[in-house]
């Protein structure tokens, strides 16, 4: 990438920088951000195949800061809504289109935010738990 | 013919939903309240209620959540009542066929009387449609007038 | 405030647009309706694979080609593909039907191969 | 004796165009909780985008919302020619400039006019969407279409502004303006517009950090972020000041909006008198690979993509994150505490686009 011609754009929107951090130190890292009074912007979820990348993006003024959690399928994601509310809808929407199992969400719409009942779950996922649909995962 | 049927070819009252629109086409028929293009003076008033109204315009595509709700709009509306799909999403999905919760058009749930296609249809476009409801409306309870004489 | 307004208004040329038949046509450039001119297409196929919305079907072997109005989003992504010029956007807009329909044609009928 | 009752107000509803429900839980009067269902209008256009062309995704990202179109595309594009390394000529960032504020404009216009409707102001809403169909007009003659524009594309814009249309612009936005001061004039100063707005649906400070709030409902509390501040497209020459109102409250987030418009037009005339003479695209090269992030700022408030590329035709991730989602938490924050009749104007005061929020 040729980052450096544009010097006043560039640094502000890329994912850098990005922090890991293991999923055991999610809500304590989530929380120094909320003491240094980040703005929670969103969260983003990656299929990976065997594992999900999952980014928290926070804003700091004009710039961005993230965490990136590395989750195996199956493995247990816990909610940040204790300490940022705002982020009950884009864990409803991980637990929904993904299946990654988020507990304790304060509002908790138990997976079913956008879509029916009749609907086949987690469309997003790549590989489809059970019974996989025709024309679903890569 | 009657005077109701006069009054209503007159005066129709739309219903609008939307069942799944990007709101380009809702704000479109919004649009055609206003000043510039002021519907009012065709007699057409847009009306929140489902039960006074003879022309339900939809915009959008399917989904399954929405498709309950459109069913139920139109269950409540009095006979005759037309139903115009608006914009590209309403006809056939539009660009949104790879979606995964897209059921298609709105003709897959109800039956629609006149397309208006376009993303989004000109106001002009709107207003026309609904004036060709309004003629299929009249075609269709002429005929069943004559069927039941 | 509202004196004025009532001035104003009442001295001022309506806002509303008339309709039909005197309505206005829209600008230069205006992205209306799709239309293919027959005799130009190559059958190429590169509107097809640009469409966002698979409201082009192009068979190029077949040397046909089927558009579907309904599907189309008038982005204008075909007549900026074609190298023939053979798709244009109308000025006029499309106007509403009570039928679903497709536009289809084909070019001169294939060299007879033997079977 | 109080007693609760719950009421589900939408989806389908007079004063939202857009169907949401929000299932209210009210102890005579008084709004205790709101419990917003959405899903309505939800297509699942984040695995749509991962389906198609990358060049594809652009129409496909514009309609995800029909008001702010041209900013969809935008925020797109510069997350693409970031990840495949494209300069855009300066002429296409003025271009951008001009007709993502003219979008800010017709849309806030849009929301002022719902906004008096939502309060029983009917003429004050047709005074502004009369204005807004001067834009509608820039828009059929600059770009080709009223509504979605598809003016980007990837490296560039698609047509170029003449000189011609421009003054035309130019000339249009001082009728605008005229138009402009007069209507929001009654928006600020009329008696019985403040009486339904000032101390409604209050947001502190902190509550909209914490909350995550976005766009104007941030900065009607006293935050000041705006994302035009990271300079993309040509706002790094532009400078944008961000508006700020320190109340809060629904009269505070009217106020912005009506101040944005003014620093709107400003922009524009700015973005057309500094117009640069260059190129208005480049032609994209490679493939695009890849993690990244484009943010811009919407006339809601920040719009956020995050783009996932691995070299193919096809994308591996787009995320949308669209600024009402972002305002849906301090909404449900908001409602609680106010009287029943006051809902459509709080709900209206965080400019819902549950189009983009669903996605």
């Amino acid at each position: 990438m040729t980052e450096a011609a544009r010097p006043p754009i560039a640094p502000v929107c890329d994912v850098q920088p990005t922090r890991p951090v293991s999923v055991g130190d999610l809500v304590a890292a989530v929380e120094a951000m909320a003491a240094r009074r980040l703005r929670f912007v969103t969260a983003t979820c990656l299929d990976m195949g065997g594992r999900f990348d999952i980014y928290y993006h926070f804003a700091d003024g004009v710039k961005l800061d993230n965490l990136l959690v590395t989750i195996p399928r199956e493995a247990e994601l816990p909610s940040i809504t204790a300490v940022y509310l705002g982020a009950f809808l884009v864990e409803n929407e991980m637990k929904e289109l993904f299946g990654i199992n988020v507990v304790d969400i304060a509002i908790d719409y138990k997976g079913r935010l956008f879509m029916t009942e009749l609907d086949q779950p987690h469309p997003m996922a790549k590989v489809q738990s059970g019974a996989t649909p025709a024309g679903q995962g890569e | 013919m009657g005077l109701i049927d006069i009054a209503r070819s007159k005066s129709p009252w739309i219903l609008h939903f939307d069942a799944g629109a990007c709101n380009g086409c809702d704000i479109e028929i919004l649009a055609c309240l206003t000043p510039v293009y002021d519907v009012e003076r065709f007699g057409i008033i847009n009306i929140g209620n489902p039960k006074h109204a003879d022309v339900l315009l939809v915009t959008g595509t399917v989904n399954k959540r929405s498709a309950r709700v459109l069913r139920n709009l139109y269950d409540q509306m009095p006979d005759p009542k037309a139903v115009v799909a608006i914009g590209a999403c309403a006809l056939s999905g539009g660009v949104f066929h790879e979606c995964y919760n897209v059921l298609g058009g709105v003709d897959s749930v109800l039956p629609v009387d006149v397309y208006v296609p376009g993303c989004a249809p000109k106001p002009e476009a709107i207003i026309e449609g609904v004036v060709m409801a309004l003629g299929k409306m009249q075609e269709r309870e002429h005929a069943r007038k004559r069927g039941a004489a | 405030m509202m004196l004025s307004s009532v001035i104003r208004n009442l001295f001022s040329k309506p806002a509303t647009r008339p309709f039909a038949p005197a309505a206005r046509t829209a600008p230069q450039g205006y992205r209306g309706a799709v239309e293919f001119e027959e005799e130009v297409c190559i059958y190429c196929g590169a509107c097809a694979t640009r469409c966002p919305a698979n409201a082009i079907c192009v068979d190029r072997v077949a040397k046909s080609l089927e558009f579907d109005p309904f599907k189309c989003v008038q982005c204008g992504a075909c007549a900026e593909a074609c190298k023939k010029g053979c798709v244009q956007l109308q000025i006029d807009y499309q106007h509403p039907v009570a039928v679903r329909h497709t536009v289809a044609f084909h070019g001169p009928p294939k060299p007879t191969v033997a079977p | 004796m109080a007693q609760r009752t719950v009421i589900p107000f939408g989806p389908q509803h007079p004063v939202l165009p857009e169907p949401i429900q929000l299932k209210l839980t009210l102890k005579d009067e008084i709004v205790e909780e709101a419990l917003p269902h959405i899903g309505y209008v939800h297509r699942g256009v984040e695995k749509a985008a991962e389906r198609m062309d990358y060049t594809q995704n652009v129409f496909l990202v514009e309609r995800i919302c029909g008001i702010c179109s041209f900013i969809h595309a935008l925020c797109y594009c510069q997350g693409l020619e970031r990840l495949m390394g494209l300069e855009v000529p300066r002429r296409a960032a003025y271009l951008r400039v001009i007709w993502s504020e003219l979008h800010r404009l017709q849309s806030h216009h849009l929301w002022l006019g719902l906004y008096a409707d939502a309060f029983g102001f009917e003429s004050l809403f047709m005074e502004f969407w009369r204005s807004r169909e001067m834009l509608m007009d820039i828009f059929e003659k600059t770009a080709g279409s009223r509504v979605i524009i598809s003016a980007c594309c990837i490296g560039g814009v698609r047509r170029d502004i003449s000189d011609q249309h421009l003054q035309e612009t130019l000339e249009t936005l001082k009728t605008l303006e005229a138009a402009f001061d007069k209507s929001s004039e009654v928006m600020l100063n009329d008696y019985t517009v403040k009486k339904r707005t000032v101390g409604k649906g209050v947001l502190q400070a902190d509550k909209a950090i914490m909350l995550g709030a976005a766009g104007p409902v941030l900065r009607a509390s006293g935050v000041e972020q705006d994302a035009r501040q990271t300079g993309f497209a040509a706002y790094d020459e532009l400078r944008v000041e961000p508006v700020v109102e320190t109340a809060g409250d629904c009269y505070a987030r009217a106020k912005v909006r009506i101040r944005e418009v003014r620093q709107s037009l400003d922009l524009v005339r700015r973005a057309i008198a500094g117009l640069p003479d260059t190129d208005i695209a480049v032609r994209p090269k490679g493939r695009p690979n890849g993690r990244t992030i484009s943010r811009v700022e919407q006339p809601r408030g920040e719009l956020l993509y995050f783009l996932a590329a691995n070299g193919s035709q096809k994308l591996e991730r787009l995320r949308v994150r669209t600024p009402t989602f972002a305002n849906v938490a301090p909404l449900v924050h908001m409602l609680p505490g106010s009287e029943l009749a006051d809902v459509p104007v709080i709900v209206l005061s965080i400019d819902p686009c549950i189009s983009c929020t669903e996605r």
